[in-house]
């Protein structure tokens, strides 16, 4: 095995087991710090494929803010006590069932989809790069990506809308 | 409300363009604290400078002797009448033949003890004695203690020492030091 | 909580589940618990406050945390005993405590002091007041997070200490005054210290001044917190800086003058809506009047003598006592407290550091007070500050506190 | 030949290591010297000649302090708190470029611990990710007052890395690169007066102060702030665990600065730095003269760090501090659309024939503005007018 | 009484503390003596003479000390300045019990040391009635000159004390005599 | 300027036979009312359109063991800031019935006052809001002030009462 093959398996070993543990730690704040760990794997797989802006950005932004503001609702709610009550016979089998289709679906895209496969030979090895990404997003990806954009904003205003308060009304 | 005419509004709220910017401000503070940066500093090192605290500041007690070094005090009581803090007690006795190059009055104080703890260095003791037997000396703390047992000064800790006399106006004192603390000493 | 807060805390807010079924909006609030060693509490007493995330919603507060019984103890002590009392009520201004007591204890045996002890008085007691103003401006410095002004202010402080120094011996529990007049007359020292004092302590006020007074963070801070109407103010028993804060010049020193006090020439310092800013304004502006004040009271210091010719009240010097029988007499008589009080009651109140301080004295005839009373500014108007910090931030709680300027010596007698 | 750069490599990443504990621990000295000569004191001078072994004496009884976790605090959460907070300082050094090139024979080293292309990105996932400390040691704790500390850490860094991030996207359409060093190296090439802080003053300021807030340093310290929340997130931290989070906040108060310096302050370059570097190599050759020269580059950064830290201290000691809901309003109401305003300008500038100096235009208008109103005004204070 | 405030290298006993202080002890020692973090207890008078120590004349920097800690966790002497009531007495010891070994107190004034002038029902007399003290300052308030004395004789103790004093023995007797466990 | 002797007669006009025991010692106005009319007198000059005698100065309490009948009087002294007049006003109250109404829905300061008043003598002010302990702890049995309550501290150790008569 090539070094960078032992870095590969490693690193999706502590993936795939944040990631179980995400779902299964009882203490939520456990969840969202295992959470955190598994984007950092991720980014680490990122990084792997010299796609550096692309790792950066995923930590800035999901391990930096989103799940900051994930801890931060949680310490709000202070869930501090495990309360299992929610969990009752029919969420289990609902998520059961949600969880399986799921898993067919992908199977079935999986089987149906054909990676395209990459040559050694004449691999970029400067795709990955933000001049590239740039480059890409702004010429070829400019509709989707101005889109998103607008999404983004759309759902800023709404989030905005849906926090204001009334004149008069209390905080929170 | 108003009530005289001597009243004067002092209180300006609002802020002009320039306050609002933070900066302006924020930089006049900045030069303040830097030209302190290199101002000559207020601080004396206490245990390697001390000061003089004046002629009258209230420190450690003394009971005076007189001239021919007898003790002043006669055990009237009057300084433990005007302690607030109910700090001085003393039991007197009679002089007798032979004792008078000790005691300048009849009656003197056999026992003389001041908790030293309770002392609140008020200065009642010392206008009250008719005989001019205690003062609280200008130029001398008290110590601090580590142990409860020493806090009561009795006569061995109060007289004066002939050696060492307690001058009220001595120009020569130019500071009021701490009598190094006893256990300090010993280590 | 009263039951109208919270109704109010129940408007809005996250769904909780009840045991009986239907969803009933609770607004969870969070009780914090500010003192009594909380470090903004500048003395000890405690707030509760219900916080409703940072905003606070109610609060009460506990004193008595140093609770000393002065007015117990004023019943077993001989009058001039009493100034040891008073030294620990307001220990930021221990001065003016002392006059105001001796001034009382004058008022009731009928003595006139003459003009040059009552002219040193207002030099020491506006000092006080300077000194008690410069600690209460400096900590609202300091708990807004600009420590560096406050020590600048302090060491002015103790020039201030070293006069008191050279006046009386001691620094803070100063003893200051006698019953009668003072108990030694300005010495050459002393007066070159004031003058020193005079000169020098107007450029480090307006540095002080320049550091904060304008600086935008600081204002945010303090302008509009914690108000208080002028009626509220008067309703609570406001006194002194706070009360002249929400626009009422109410000022001892003028309305009732006692130590010549009509002789000087001054400013009532006045707020617009007795805010933090105005109080603070206040308090700043007033030391530039005390410093007005000390500079008439040194300009025109009169001869004559330091204490009144009031033999049977004021202690004969120490060689009289040692020759005289007379003396002797009157020396044994004052310190034992065995002098001739009238019968009688009289109430006389000074501008204290944070109001009027009023003394109610009753006199059986005995060598202590049947029953002294002290109307402390600082207990009556405390009493106010829920009312004052509700709706505002837990950090305006604290400026709010340090601003009141509450003394727990004086809260808690 | 790998083999000496790796040694060479490891010696730099090691003394970049070593440099930045070294330089907090005298922080914490340097602050209190610096805290006690602004307000007329003298500061720590018995701890050894001038109060200098003061920091190991802390350090020595941190160690021997009883450690202490509460008995309702959430144990390994407790431990981790610290441990990130000192994770994340330490980490966000390594791109710093310290100094110009290292030459060995042939070779050129560059002083830095690593260099990436996305540096400038990495800091940012670093310091993001600094937060974390603080909010899980705080929550943690079981403590109202640590929590109040916690939320307000996080709230507050989140909110001001936006402005952070946007404030300095102008410098990048200039440098055309998330490289540290190509920065300062652009930097270098336009001479003194192309340095960025004289091209993007708005920007500059406002970097300065959310660096501020992301330090946690007054104005900024909400999070510990001791009058309202005794001691914030750590008030139930004792022993070296208290010591690392104090000493994360002096790592991340030396790293602000170096990134500061080297973004805004032409890293390691100076002026005249081209004529010396060029009259060293002369002289001593181009291996010895040049890594001279480097030398020279590496102290002057060091030098404009220091400044930096000193500035820090400096503001720390002479402002208030905000209140929370001040803090957010600055954030987002005034700090993040000036910085898009400057964005702005500052990239119509450089379309129209390249203007590098166009976000003068805003503190331009901004200052005649604030000096209008100032003039029309009554003054503002009621000033006494006394001997 | 807390008159059983000692050093702790008492007469030497086979389980007792250390025989002889090692150099490690001495250089702790060391250390704990220069970065000695108060606790202000204020409560009155002596509270704004500790301000003054902390002010520019007296700068108890000097000594290490500037960094109040007002968090009792991160303290090592607690300084009880003013007066204590009866009513306070629990919450000094709470705040005694919530600070990490070694701590040492302080009582500063006659008030938090005896009672003072206020001998009466409501006044606490002495605060070691409910903690254990290692230097009481007389005055009332004392100057800033002798609250420095007092610090330093609080490092004078922290230097020559014993790693293991506070495992020792007669440590735990001393608290058990002020029931703390 | 307002005169003790015009205030005095106004309100004796006014009360009658419910106010008594007029003085003005050291140039205070003094009288002494009964608990009936103790609130109605407050009220009367706090709203007078002349004397507008409407600040609260203070409440408090003295105890007279000696004095059968009388052995309590609560005292209140209330300032009028636009006349400069001040006056005192007496309420004797007997140890068995130690009732006095409150005067917290005039004054909002009365609060605390009321219950120093009440916590170092006892006196209960009826319709108080929170008529708890103040100062004292909360367990505390008795109220100090009263004069057959020893002041000092029965734990000390380190005095000596037998001394010089104290």
């Amino acid at each position: 095995m090539k070094p960078i093959e032992i870095v590969f398996y490693v690193l999706t070993g502590i993936t795939l087991l944040s990631a179980i543990t995400v779902v299964t730690a009882r203490n939520p704040i456990h969840s969202v710090l295992a959470l955190i760990a598994t984007f950092f794997c991720l980014s680490g797989h990122y990084i792997l494929m010299n796609a550096q802006f692309l790792a950066a950005v995923n930590i800035i932004v999901y391990a930096g803010a989103i799940m900051v503001l994930f801890l931060f609702t949680i310490m709000f709610l202070n869930l501090r006590r495990e309360d299992e009550e929610s969990k009752t016979n029919l969420t289990k089998m609902a998520a059961v069932v949600v969880g399986g289709i799921l898993m067919v679906t992908m199977l079935l895209v999986f089987r149906a989809v054909q990676l395209p496969s990459v040559s050694e030979g004449n691999f970029d090895a400067r795709t990955g790069l933000v001049e590239q990404l740039g480059i890409l997003l702004y010429s070829d990806y400019l509709l989707p990506f101005e889109l998103a954009s607008i999404l983004l904003l759309v759902a800023m205003v709404g989030a905005v809308m849906l926090g204001k308060r009334e004149a008069g009304d209390r905080h929170f | 409300m108003q009530l005289t005419n001597r009243s004067k509004q002092v209180s300006n709220k609002e802020m002009t363009l320039a306050e609002k910017m933070y900066l302006p401000a924020i930089t006049k503070g900045l030069g303040i604290t830097l030209k302190h940066f290199f101002l000559k500093k207020a601080t004396k090192p206490y245990p390697d400078v001390k000061t003089y605290l004046g002629p009258v500041f209230r420190g450690h007690h003394v009971l005076k002797r007189d001239e021919q070094g007898r003790e002043r005090c006669t055990a009237c009581g009057l300084c433990a009448v005007a302690c607030p803090a109910e700090a001085i007690s003393m039991v007197a006795a009679e002089r007798t033949k032979g004792q008078e190059t000790l005691y300048r009055e009849e009656k003197y104080a056999a026992v003389y003890e001041i908790n030293m703890l309770r002392c609140i260095f008020c200065g009642l003791c010392e206008e009250a004695c008719p005989k001019q037997a205690i003062y609280l000396r200008h130029d001398r703390f008290v110590p601090v203690f580590s142990d409860r047992d020493e806090v009561i000064y009795g006569k061995d800790k109060l007289v004066e020492k002939s050696d060492d006399r307690y001058v009220r106006t001595n120009p020569n004192v130019q500071v009021t030091p701490t009598e190094p603390s006893l256990s300090r000493s010993v280590s | 909580m009263t039951t109208e807060e919270l109704d109010l805390a129940n408007k809005a807010g996250v769904p909780a589940r009840t045991d009986e079924g239907p969803v009933q909006y609770v607004n969870e609030l969070t009780t914090l618990n500010l003192g009594p060693t909380h470090p903004a509490t500048h003395g000890i007493f405690q707030n509760i406050l219900q916080m409703d995330g940072e905003k606070i919603v109610s609060g009460e507060q506990t004193i008595g945390y140093i609770h000393r019984a002065f007015e117990k103890i004023a019943e077993r002590r001989p009058f001039y005993q009493i100034t040891t009392l008073t030294d620990r009520m307001n220990y930021c201004s221990s001065p003016i405590n002392n006059m105001g007591w001796h001034m009382t204890v004058e008022k009731l045996l009928g003595i006139e002091v003459p003009k040059r002890a009552q002219y040193i008085r207002v030099i020491m007691m506006e000092l006080a007041r300077i000194a008690d103003h410069l600690v209460c401006n400096g900590i609202l410095g300091v708990d807004t997070g600009a420590l560096t002004g406050f020590v600048y202010l302090f060491e002015e402080r103790e020039k201030i200490y070293e006069i008191y120094e050279e006046m009386c011996g001691a620094r803070l529990t100063t003893n200051m005054g006698r019953i009668g007049g003072m108990e030694r007359d300005l010495s050459a020292e002393a007066i070159r210290k004031i003058r020193k004092f005079l000169a020098e302590f107007p450029k480090v006020l307006r540095e002080f001044e320049s550091l904060l007074n304008r600086n935008r963070i600081f204002m945010d801070r303090i302008v509009g917190v914690g108000g208080i109407s002028a009626e509220r103010a008067l309703s609570y028993g406001f006194t002194g800086p706070n009360l002249r804060a929400a626009g009422v010049d109410y000022d001892v020193r003028v309305m009732n003058p006692y130590s010549s006090y009509e002789d000087f020439e001054f400013d009532i310092p006045v707020g617009q809506s007795g805010d933090t800013f105005d109080r603070y304004m206040v308090r700043n502006e007033e030391i530039w009047q005390s410093l007005r004040i000390i500079e008439q009271a040194m300009n025109n210091l009169p001869e004559g003598s330091y204490f009144a010719d009031a033999p049977q009240y004021y202690l004969p010097p120490k060689q009289e006592v040692y020759k005289n029988m007379e003396a002797l007499i009157y020396h044994f008589k004052i310190v034992m407290g065995e002098i001739d009080a009238p019968v009688g009651e009289v109430y006389h109140a000074v501008e204290g550091g944070n109001g009027e301080l009023g003394f109610y004295l009753v006199s059986d005839g005995g060598r202590a007070p049947y029953r002294l009373h002290f109307r402390r500014p600082c207990f009556i108007y405390y009493q106010a500050y829920p009312e004052m910090c509700k709706g505002a931030t837990l950090s305006d709680a604290i400026v709010i506190m340090s601003s009141m300027n509450v003394i727990a010596g004086e809260l808690d007698a | 030949m790998d083999l000496t750069i790796f040694i060479v490599k490891s010696i730099i990443i090691l003394a970049v290591f070593g440099i930045s504990l070294l330089i907090a621990t005298y922080s914490t000295y340097v602050e209190r010297k610096v805290a006690a000569f602004m307000q007329d004191r003298i500061g720590p001078d018995r701890a050894g000649p001038w109060g200098l072994l003061q920091p190991i004496a802390d350090a020595g009884k941190m160690f021997f302090k009883e450690d202490f976790i509460p008995a309702q605090a959430s144990k390994w959460l407790f431990i981790l708190g610290p441990a990130l907070a000192m994770l994340t300082a330490l980490m966000s050094s390594a791109v710093i470029p310290f100094g110009d090139t290292i030459r060995f024979d042939n070779y050129e080293i560059p002083v830095q611990g690593i260099e990436i292309n996305i540096g400038v990105l990495y800091i940012f996932g670093v310091v993001s990710l600094g937060v974390y400390g603080v909010m899980v040691g705080g929550w943690a704790s079981n403590n109202k007052f640590s929590l109040l500390g916690a939320i307000r850490a996080a709230s507050q860094n989140i909110s001001y890395e936006v402005a952070l991030g946007l404030s300095i996207i102008a410098i990048l359409m200039m440098s055309g690169s998330l490289s540290v060093r190509a920065i300062v190296e652009q930097q270098a090439e336009a001479g003194f007066l192309g340095w960025n802080v004289f091209t993007q003053p708005l920007g500059f300021i406002i970097f300065l102060t959310c660096s501020f807030a992301e330090c946690n340093r007054t104005p900024f310290d909400l999070p510990e702030c001791e009058t309202e929340l005794v001691g914030g997130y750590h008030t139930e931290y004792s022993s070296m665990k208290l010591g690392f989070y104090l000493f994360a906040e002096y790592i991340n108060m030396f790293v602000s600065s170096a990134f500061i310096s080297s973004l805004y302050f032409g890293g390691y370059h100076y002026p005249f730095m081209e004529q010396i570097s060029n009259a060293l190599t002369n002289s001593l050759g181009s291996v010895t003269g040049h890594n001279v020269a480097t030398a020279i580059g590496t102290v002057v950064f060091f030098g404009k760090i220091f400044f930096f830290i000193f500035f820090f201290m400096w503001v720390r000691w002479t402002v208030p501090r905000f209140r929370y809901d001040q803090l957010m309003n600055l954030g987002w109401k005034i700090l993040i659309p000036l910085s898009v305003l400057n964005i702005i300008v500052s990239a119509s500038g450089l379309l129209f024939n390249g203007m590098k100096y166009a976000s003068w235009l805003i503190v331009i208008v901004a200052t005649v503005l604030a000096v209008m109103s100032n003039s029309r005004a009554p003054k503002g204070q009621v000033s006494p007018q006394r001997s | 009484m807390a008159s059983d405030i000692k050093l702790a290298e008492g007469p030497p006993s086979y389980d007792g503390p250390g025989f002889q202080a090692t150099s490690f002890d001495k250089i702790i020692g060391l250390a704990r003596a220069n970065s000695l973090w108060p606790l202000p207890f204020a409560t009155s008078c002596c509270g704004i003479e500790f301000m003054a120590t902390m002010a520019a004349r007296y700068d108890i920097a000097r000594f290490g000390s500037e960094r109040i800690s007002f968090s009792p966790r991160q303290a090592d002497m607690l300084l009880v300045a003013g007066t204590i009531a009866k009513k306070m007495a629990p919450v000094v010891k709470q705040v005694y019990l919530q600070m990490a070994e070694p701590r040492w107190v302080i009582a500063i004034g006659a008030c938090a040391s005896s009672g003072g002038i206020f001998d009466t029902y409501s006044v606490l007399q002495g605060i070691d009635r409910v903690i254990p003290v290692d230097v009481y300052v007389p005055g009332c308030p004392p100057r800033p000159e002798q609250i420095l004395e007092a610090v330093m004789q609080v490092q004078e103790l922290a230097h020559n004390e014993s790693l293991r004093r506070r495992n020792s023995d007669e440590y735990q007797k001393l608290l058990a005599s002020y029931s703390i466990q | 300027m307002l005169t003790n002797e015009e205030v005095a007669q106004d309100i004796i006009r006014k009360y009658e036979n419910a106010v008594g025991e007029f003085d003005d010692p050291f140039g205070l106005l003094t009288f002494t009312t009964s608990r009936e009319t103790i609130i109605p007198v407050l009220e009367y000059l706090k709203d007078h359109p002349v004397y507008q005698i409407s600040f609260l100065t203070d409440i408090t309490a003295i105890h007279y063991p000696d004095s059968p009948d009388r052995e309590y009087c609560v005292v209140y002294h209330a300032h009028s800031l636009v006349q400069n007049f001040r006056v005192r006003i007496k309420v004797y109250l007997t140890a068995a019935d130690l009732h006095i109404p409150t005067a917290t829905p005039l004054y909002a300061s009365a609060n605390w006052m009321e219950r120093e008043t009440f916590d170092l003598f006892g006196v209960i002010f009826d319709g108080h809001p929170d008529l708890r302990r103040i100062l004292n702890m909360e367990e505390m049995d008795y109220h100090p002030m009263r004069k057959e309550y020893p002041l000092e501290d029965s734990t000390r150790q380190d005095k000596i009462d037998a001394l010089f008569g104290r």
